[in-house]
């Protein structure tokens, strides 16, 4: 018989090596199903998770890795303190859609006028505008008790449709000939959000990810509302002795992750992808919670857990390109990763022994 | 600043990673980015169908690599980077939300040829295609005429764009000059693709009364519909064959073999050009499927005569008189649409009575 | 112009059929105190076992069925790691979700492209299975309330403590009623491929599972609810669809986001309602959310 | 001795570094009470776990009417005929009385049969219920009659009954033993758990004590004194009190007209709650759990803010403000739950001085946590209140029930509250610790310190506070001297008979 002990205190030990665990048997059991599936598993694994770092093309993919990791860091930061507090926002993809949007909307407002303030302006309007919508199912919450995971989740859907009623209608280019879609702000010099250093693939939503790691440290192990956050997602009734404000914290924890994700879609507008069109959202607001669980909650562990899914992205790519693989396995992967990281994860709360039964 | 710093990254990387040359006894690669999964049974599925032609026709002269499901945006310009990374010669980007990713990466492999499908930039690299599907509109649109009872025609329409409109302009003008009582009742999926979406909406049309049931977007959904009511309706993208013979009693097939062949040729005579293709049925790009035997044989006739006179080119589907839904004049009698008017074109003609959203 | 309200409620039978019978799954799982974000990922399961198996033995019946065993089967990934590992169920759904999507895509590259066998129509020419989920509202409403097992199961939701001190299983409970909405999730998924599209693609449920999850807090946690919420949500898309058909001007993209904002209005009012009001009637289960271990 | 209905021989059951039970053998005879006494902690619970098929025992037997008893499961035990009334945990706040009845049984008849017998056994042992209604609209003593009930329709041979007065105020107490009595009458073994020691000496048969997990002794509860009992129980004399040198000073904290609604649809609303505190004196609020208790002390403490003008600490009003505010100014509080609403379970004993030590201490700076004074001050808490753990770092669900309650009490009496409000200080804690706590507090007192004690320990309540008040549905009645007040009387306030409450409602 086996039976599970709770552990008495933290197991800083197993904390991070559950996470490796879960990789290790991803990549077993990852490469049990493309053997399976008539594909060379050690090919496969290794163009996943090797090559885009160390591979041919690595020049290029590496600092791609830091392009496609920056928003979901930027936003698995923001979810994770909420995670941490008990408050489930998984409606990030629709504050990261608004937040474009804004962003994007006083870009256009000021075409072509150039200056150096409208950028910051724009980043500003993006995590307002990320904010209200987060604020949204926080005062639902507050004022009714309605719960915040279906609430913000529903946002998405009318996110969506906001971002094609705006590629249809107010945002669209007036020189696009009729086809949906913004303006390029990659060509409006003022609003673009550019390669800082060449060939790094480092934005400013890249520098926004590392100081939002570093800030969301600081706010949980140094700040007193990180201990508050931390005191209400495990003993509501101690944070509240404590003198935490739930109403308070729950807008707090859903207005600091949507303005984070509404930051993200800011940065990925005026960046990478360039305009507003229908399909702005494309799940990282969905993948930067499972971002947020790999990485344990943990601004250091969601860094390293934003790159690796990067990785798999990036690499899973590369494994259609090289091999063929359908891109399905690649979303497969992500769920492993987490079911396994779920799993493994009950080592750091139990421990495992073996009972003698009589 | 933007623009030097991308060329200025470009460049690093061309000098870093120095591309494999092309090499005559080598194989041409040719590379396909998919916005969907190739398994969509419709625009995703007819390019990659083109992608297989390639290969056909020129077996080991050429290697041909794709990547499907690939979001607009950013990951696009991965995905093309890869891509031109990994030593494609020739690039087919089939969405039109691929347009700048195409173009900004085209600036940074200036010896890779692109063709994106219907955008409408293009630069010394970079070509555009398209294909002409109001024209096989306008003859599903005389067999739709013909074949109403209720003198209801019902249509799905994707997303309110110039190439969407197109069809509802031609397939509308071609019913009613067949069938003077022929009314139009659009509903709009505001998707490409979303079976339960369209499945309500074409019983949407349905419950409205309407008898024949014309889709612009890609599932199948629909005919199971029209076919449970009795109704009739066509293939779009694909051929949609499994409907045969009713409800589906014809289609309009999106070929894209001819045009790839064509291009690849060019690249292995190296007579490659940029350049904007729009064909139509002449050129086999637009291809009427099966009319089948539920539709009576005079019909068949006149919507096959109507077919070739496109075909060879003696008619066009837009030849005035044709009026604005808002009664003013657009094209006068004996004027032929030129192609800038059908690429922005924003209104219905006349006789449509439903708005076109904004 | 007028619309037919008749026409529109059958249109909107079929459309609720779906997120009639995942909710309804997804509702005795969370009377049992689970909360299962991964609908989504049960129902397109479904979709897949379901249409390939009618594809395969043309009888769309014994899709269902498999279905159903799929979708079961792929939820007991969820229960072993909420219920045997003790993993939080939040993150624990989110990963069905995002596996079974992946999962069903990848398997599903054999059956793209081909059709499923016509399903003969029901009395009144309403589909069999649309039946089904008419009588499964009133059979499920009579089991939670009217049988010792519903009680049981209601109790393991309320007080899985209370619960365990009377000497119920409340992980076996529990497991039952997972996969008990598993399979009633996947038979929702099959409906879509089986009956609606007769096709498979991916990613072809399109967040209908979402949109279960809602109508059960929507439902207030009692199966009349989840019909009304399945069929308003039904209604409201059907009907946006039925005004643009019958060529009246709406604002197609305000519209569109109806069902969403009507499916949070209403998840407002019912919260506000077990807020404020000292005696409403079943609210959320007591120990919904939270995982049980018991030291033995 | 096939004439018990119960018998058990060598009982032994172990955690992992816990002895729960060691050798233990009792028996109970037919129409007998028998009381198992002993400290929290001395093994009762797990005892009766194993009775009712909730735990299994590691070694020796268990007999029922002389044939062998090891339910796997408590559904084999009720079979048996073995019924139990928790203390917790036991009901469906969402469910009927009827349902919940239900569950309880094994074979439960149809729903209407079910409500007219639980009409019928509501009426016979005169404990009304209504079966329709949610429990969750029933009062404490309301719910416990149907978890009585529950038992009574199962007519079981041996009823176990697990401190089921705590909930009570003496005279629903006195009904619940009237009930009890007639059962015994009809021939039913009832073991009854509690340390309330008077209520044993006038009600039980006979009583066994338990002791680190192990019977100590067996006795007739009602030829010993409540001293002998307690000291059969505790191991040794009882510490002496020091409770000298005390005098009443300035008016510390003022409370007037306090009203708050009930925060949860479960808790109880506080009314025109008004107390006058002053500096070195000590009152107790007495109190059945559930009539307000940890409302009050959330009212004090801040957790719930008020109108103004209804709190004042030395003439400041401190309604409007929160714990951190109220801490500043010296109002300081310790909660019922030492691990969820004193202490942060997961917590080390280094972070969970910060929750209510930042303002009085210095340890949190424009926001900033200072690690090394939160560590510093746990350590200091640790030595003067002899908390027994391996460090500050250790996490507060390590330490024992005593020594997190030390770390607890004196984490607030080490910041020199100019008011502390604690509520039942010593619940669950061996008498050892109870005793350090208890001299803590009259230590604070002696420096000047207004001190709320709240506790549903009578006993404890006389031997520490000057004044006594009973606070009974959110009422609180005017304070007496302790001085000279009998149990009796307490018994009729906290029933709520205190004469001018009792006109308006």
């Amino acid at each position: 018989m086996i039976q599970l002990v709770p552990r008495s205190g933290n197991a800083p030990l197993w904390q991070i090596a559950t996470p490796v665990l879960a990789v290790l048997a991803t990549m077993l059991v990852g490469g049990l199903i493309f053997g399976l599936m008539g594909y060379d598993p050690v090919a496969a694994i290794r163009t996943i998770f090797w090559d885009p770092l160390f591979g041919p093309a690595s020049g290029y993919s590496r600092p791609q890795l830091l392009v496609k990791a920056a928003p979901l860091i930027l936003i698995a930061s923001g979810l994770a303190i909420g995670f941490r507090a008990g408050i489930w926002n998984i409606g990030a993809e629709g504050q990261y859609i608004i937040g474009a949007i804004t962003g994007a909307a006083v870009a256009l407002a000021l075409y072509p006028l150039e200056a150096w303030w409208l950028f910051p302006l724009m980043v500003a309007a993006g995590m307002a505008g990320g904010w209200a919508w987060g604020m949204i199912p926080a005062l639902l919450r507050n004022w009714f008790g309605a719960s915040e995971i279906l609430v913000s989740l529903m946002l998405v859907y009318v996110a969506q449709r906001v971002a094609a009623w705006m590629a249809f209608g107010p945002m669209r280019n007036p020189q696009g000939m009729g086809f949906p879609g913004s303006r390029n702000l990659q060509q409006y010099p003022s609003a673009a959000n550019p390669e800082l250093i060449a060939g790094t693939g480092a934005h400013w939503g890249v520098v926004a990810a590392a100081f939002a790691v570093l800030a969301t440290w600081l706010l949980m192990s140094r700040h007193i509302r990180g201990f508050h956050i931390r005191a209400a997602g495990t003993a509501p009734r101690a944070a509240r002795f404590a003198g935490v404000n739930p109403a308070t914290l729950v807008a707090f924890c859903l207005g600091l992750s949507g303005a984070l994700a509404g930051a993200a879609g800011l940065f990925e507008v005026a960046g990478p992808a360039g305009q507003i069109t229908d399909r702005i959202g494309v799940g990282y607001g969905f993948t930067a919670i499972i971002v947020a669980f790999l990485g344990r909650l943990h601004p250091v562990g969601i860094l390293l857990a934003g790159l690796l899914l990067a990785l798999t992205y990036i690499g899973g790519e590369l494994a259609q390109l090289t091999m063929g693989l359908p891109a399905a396995t690649v979303q497969v992967f992500q769920g492993m990763l987490l079911f396994f990281l779920l799993g493994f994860d009950l080592l750091t709360r139990f421990q495992i022994r073996r009972r003698i039964t009589a | 600043m933007n623009r030097r710093h991308l060329m200025a990254s470009a460049a690093a990387l061309m000098t870093a990673l120095a591309a494999p040359a092309y090499a005559q006894d080598e194989p041409l690669k040719v590379g396909f980015i998919y916005v969907g999964p190739i398994g969509d049974g419709g625009w995703t599925y007819q390019h990659d169908q083109g992608r297989l032609a390639i290969e056909e026709e020129f077996g080991d002269r050429v290697e041909t690599t794709y990547i499907e499901s690939v979001p607009e945006g950013a990951d696009a310009e991965r995905a093309l980077t890869q891509l031109a990374l990994a030593g494609n010669q020739l690039i087919f980007a089939t969405s039109f939300g691929f347009m700048d990713p195409v173009i900004n990466v085209a600036q940074r492999f200036p010896d890779v040829k692109f063709e994106h499908a219907t955008g409408y930039k293009t630069a010394e690299n970079v070509a555009t295609y398209d294909a002409r599907f109001y024209e096989g509109r306008a003859v599903i649109g005389t067999i739709a005429g013909h074949m109403t009872e209720s003198n209801r025609i019902g249509y799905i329409g994707s997303f309110p764009i110039p190439e969407v409109i197109q069809g509802i302009n031609s397939s509308f003008i071609h019913a009613r000059k067949v069938n003077p009582d022929v009314e139009m009742r659009i509903v709009w999926a505001y998707s490409w693709f979303d079976p339960a979406k369209e499945a309500e909406a074409a019983n949407a049309l349905l419950a409205e009364g309407v008898d024949v049931i014309l889709q612009h977007t890609d599932s199948t959904a629909p005919l199971a519909q029209a076919e449970a009511a009795g109704a009739i309706g066509f293939g779009q993208a694909s051929d949609m064959a499994q409907y045969k013979p009713s409800p589906r009693v014809a289609s309009i097939i999106d070929e894209w073999s001819p045009y790839y062949i064509k291009r690849v040729q060019a690249m292995l005579d190296g007579t490659w050009e940029s350049g904007s293709s729009w064909a139509g049925i002449g050129d086999g790009e637009v291809v009427i499927g099966e009319i089948t035997d539920a539709v009576p044989a005079e019909v068949k006739a006149e919507a096959e005569a109507l077919r070739d006179a496109i075909g060879s080119g003696e008619y066009h589907p837009f030849t005035g008189p044709l009026n604005k839904a808002d009664g003013t004049v657009w094209l006068a009698e004996g004027e032929v649409a030129t192609d800038e008017m059908l690429q922005s074109m924003d209104f219905f003609v006349e006789g449509i009575t439903a708005q076109i959203p904004q | 112009m007028m619309i037919d309200p008749l026409s529109v409620f059958l249109v909107l039978l079929g459309a609720a059929t779906p997120i009639l019978f995942a909710a309804l799954g997804e509702l005795v799982a969370e009377r049992a105190g689970v909360l299962n974000l991964g609908v989504e990922g049960m129902m397109i399961t479904g979709a897949l076992a379901g249409f390939a198996a009618a594809y395969a033995s043309g009888n769309p019946f014994l899709g269902f069925a498999t279905a159903a065993v799929a979708g079961a089967a792929i939820s007991l990934l969820f229960a072993a790691l909420t219920q045997v590992f003790l993993s939080n169920q939040v993150a624990s759904g989110l990963a069905l979700t995002l596996f079974g999507l992946g999962l069903a895509a990848m398997l599903g590259k054999p059956f793209e492209g081909v059709r499923a066998p016509v399903m003969p129509a029901g009395p009144l020419r309403i589909n069999w299975i649309v039946w089904l989920g008419l009588v499964m509202v009133p059979a499920i409403w009579w089991f939670l309330n009217r049988t010792r097992r519903g009680l049981i199961l209601r109790a393991v939701g309320e007080n899985h403590d209370a619960a365990h001190a009377l000497g119920y299983n409340v992980r076996l409970t529990r497991l039952a009623a997972i996969a008990f909405g598993g399979a009633m999730a996947g038979i929702g998924g099959a409906f879509i491929s089986i009956a609606t599209v007769l096709q498979w693609t991916e990613g072809m449920t399109a967040g209908a599972g979402w949109i279960a999850l809602a109508i059960v807090v929507f439902s207030n946690w009692t199966a009349p609810g989840v019909l009304a919420g399945a069929w308003l949500f039904g209604g409201v898309t059907v009907l946006q669809l039925r005004l643009q058909a019958a060529g009246v001007a709406v604002p197609v993209q305000l519209l569109s986001m109806a069902p969403y904002l009507a499916t949070i209005i209403v998840l407002v009012a019912m919260s506000a309602r077990q807020k404020f009001s000292r005696r409403a009637g079943g609210a959320a289960p007591g120990s919904l959310g939270t995982n049980f271990h018991a030291l033995r | 001795m096939t004439a018990d209905v119960f018998r058990a021989t060598g009982i032994g059951k172990s955690y992992p570094g816990v002895r729960a039970n060691d050798d233990v053998s009792f028996s109970v005879a037919p129409g007998e009470i028998h009381a198992l006494l002993g400290e929290n902690g001395a093994g009762k619970s797990t005892l009766v776990k194993m009775i009712y098929g909730l735990v299994r025992p590691d070694q020796g037997q268990m007999f029922l009417s002389g044939a062998p008893h090891a339910p796997h499961d408590p559904r084999a035990a009720r079979a048996a005929g073995v019924a139990m009334v928790f203390q917790h945990f036991s009901l469906f706040d969402a469910l009927t009385v009827a349902e919940n009845v239900a569950l309880g049984m094994e074979n439960p008849p149809p729903r209407r049969e079910l409500s007219a017998r639980i009409a019928q056994v509501s009426r016979d042992f005169g404990l009304p219920l209504n079966p329709a209604r949610r429990v969750v609209t029933l009062s404490a003593g309301e719910r416990q009659r149907v978890e009585i009930i529950r038992c009574l329709l199962q007519d079981p041979r041996l009823l176990i009954m697990d401190e089921p007065t705590s909930v009570l105020t003496p005279q629903e107490a006195e009904l619940l033993f009237a009930t009890l009595r007639k059962l015994a009458g009809q021939g039913t073994a009832i073991l009854y758990i509690s340390h309330k020691l008077d209520e044993i000496r006038g009600h039980c048969d006979r009583a066994t004590i338990l002791r680190h997990g192990r019977v100590v002794d067996s006795c007739d509860p009602r030829a010993h004194s409540a001293r002998e009992l307690a000291a059969m129980m505790v191991g040794g004399t009882m510490r002496q009190i020091d409770r000298s040198g005390r005098q009443a000073g300035e008016v510390m904290l003022e409370v007037a007209g306090l009203s708050l609604p009930a925060p949860t649809r479960e808790g109880t609303a506080l009314k025109d709650v008004t107390l006058t505190l002053r500096a070195g004196e000590i009152l107790g609020i007495g109190g059945v759990a559930g009539n307000g208790q940890e409302e009050l002390l959330a009212a004090l403490s801040g957790e719930a803010r008020s109108a103004p003008g209804r709190i004042l600490l030395e003439g400041r009003d401190l309604s409007a403000s929160g714990p951190d505010a109220r801490r500043r100014a010296g109002l300081l509080a310790a909660p019922e739950d030492r691990l969820g609403h004193a202490a942060v379970p997961d917590f080390s004993l280094t972070e969970n001085t910060l929750l209510t030590a930042g303002p009085r201490k210095g340890l949190v700076r424009r926001g900033m946590i200072d690690h090394r004074g939160a560590r510093r001050f746990a350590e200091e808490v640790i030595a003067a209140f002899d908390v027994r753990t391996p460090g500050p770092g250790t996490a507060a669900k390590a330490l024992s029930g005593g020594n997190l309650q030390k770390f607890v009490i004196g984490r607030e009496v080490m910041q020199a509250p100019r008011v502390l409000i604690v509520n039942q200080p010593t619940w669950g804690v061996d008498a050892g610790a109870a005793a350090a706590v208890r001299q803590s507090l009259l230590d604070l007192a002696r420096q000047g310190a207004g001190v709320i004690v709240i506790s549903q320990d009578l006993d404890e309540l006389l031997e520490l506070s000057d004044r006594f008040s009973a606070l009974n549905e959110g009422r609180l009645s005017p304070p007496v001297p302790t001085e000279g007040l009998t149990l009796d009387r307490i018994g009729l306030m906290l029933g709520g008979a205190h004469g001018m409450e009792e006109a308006r409602i």
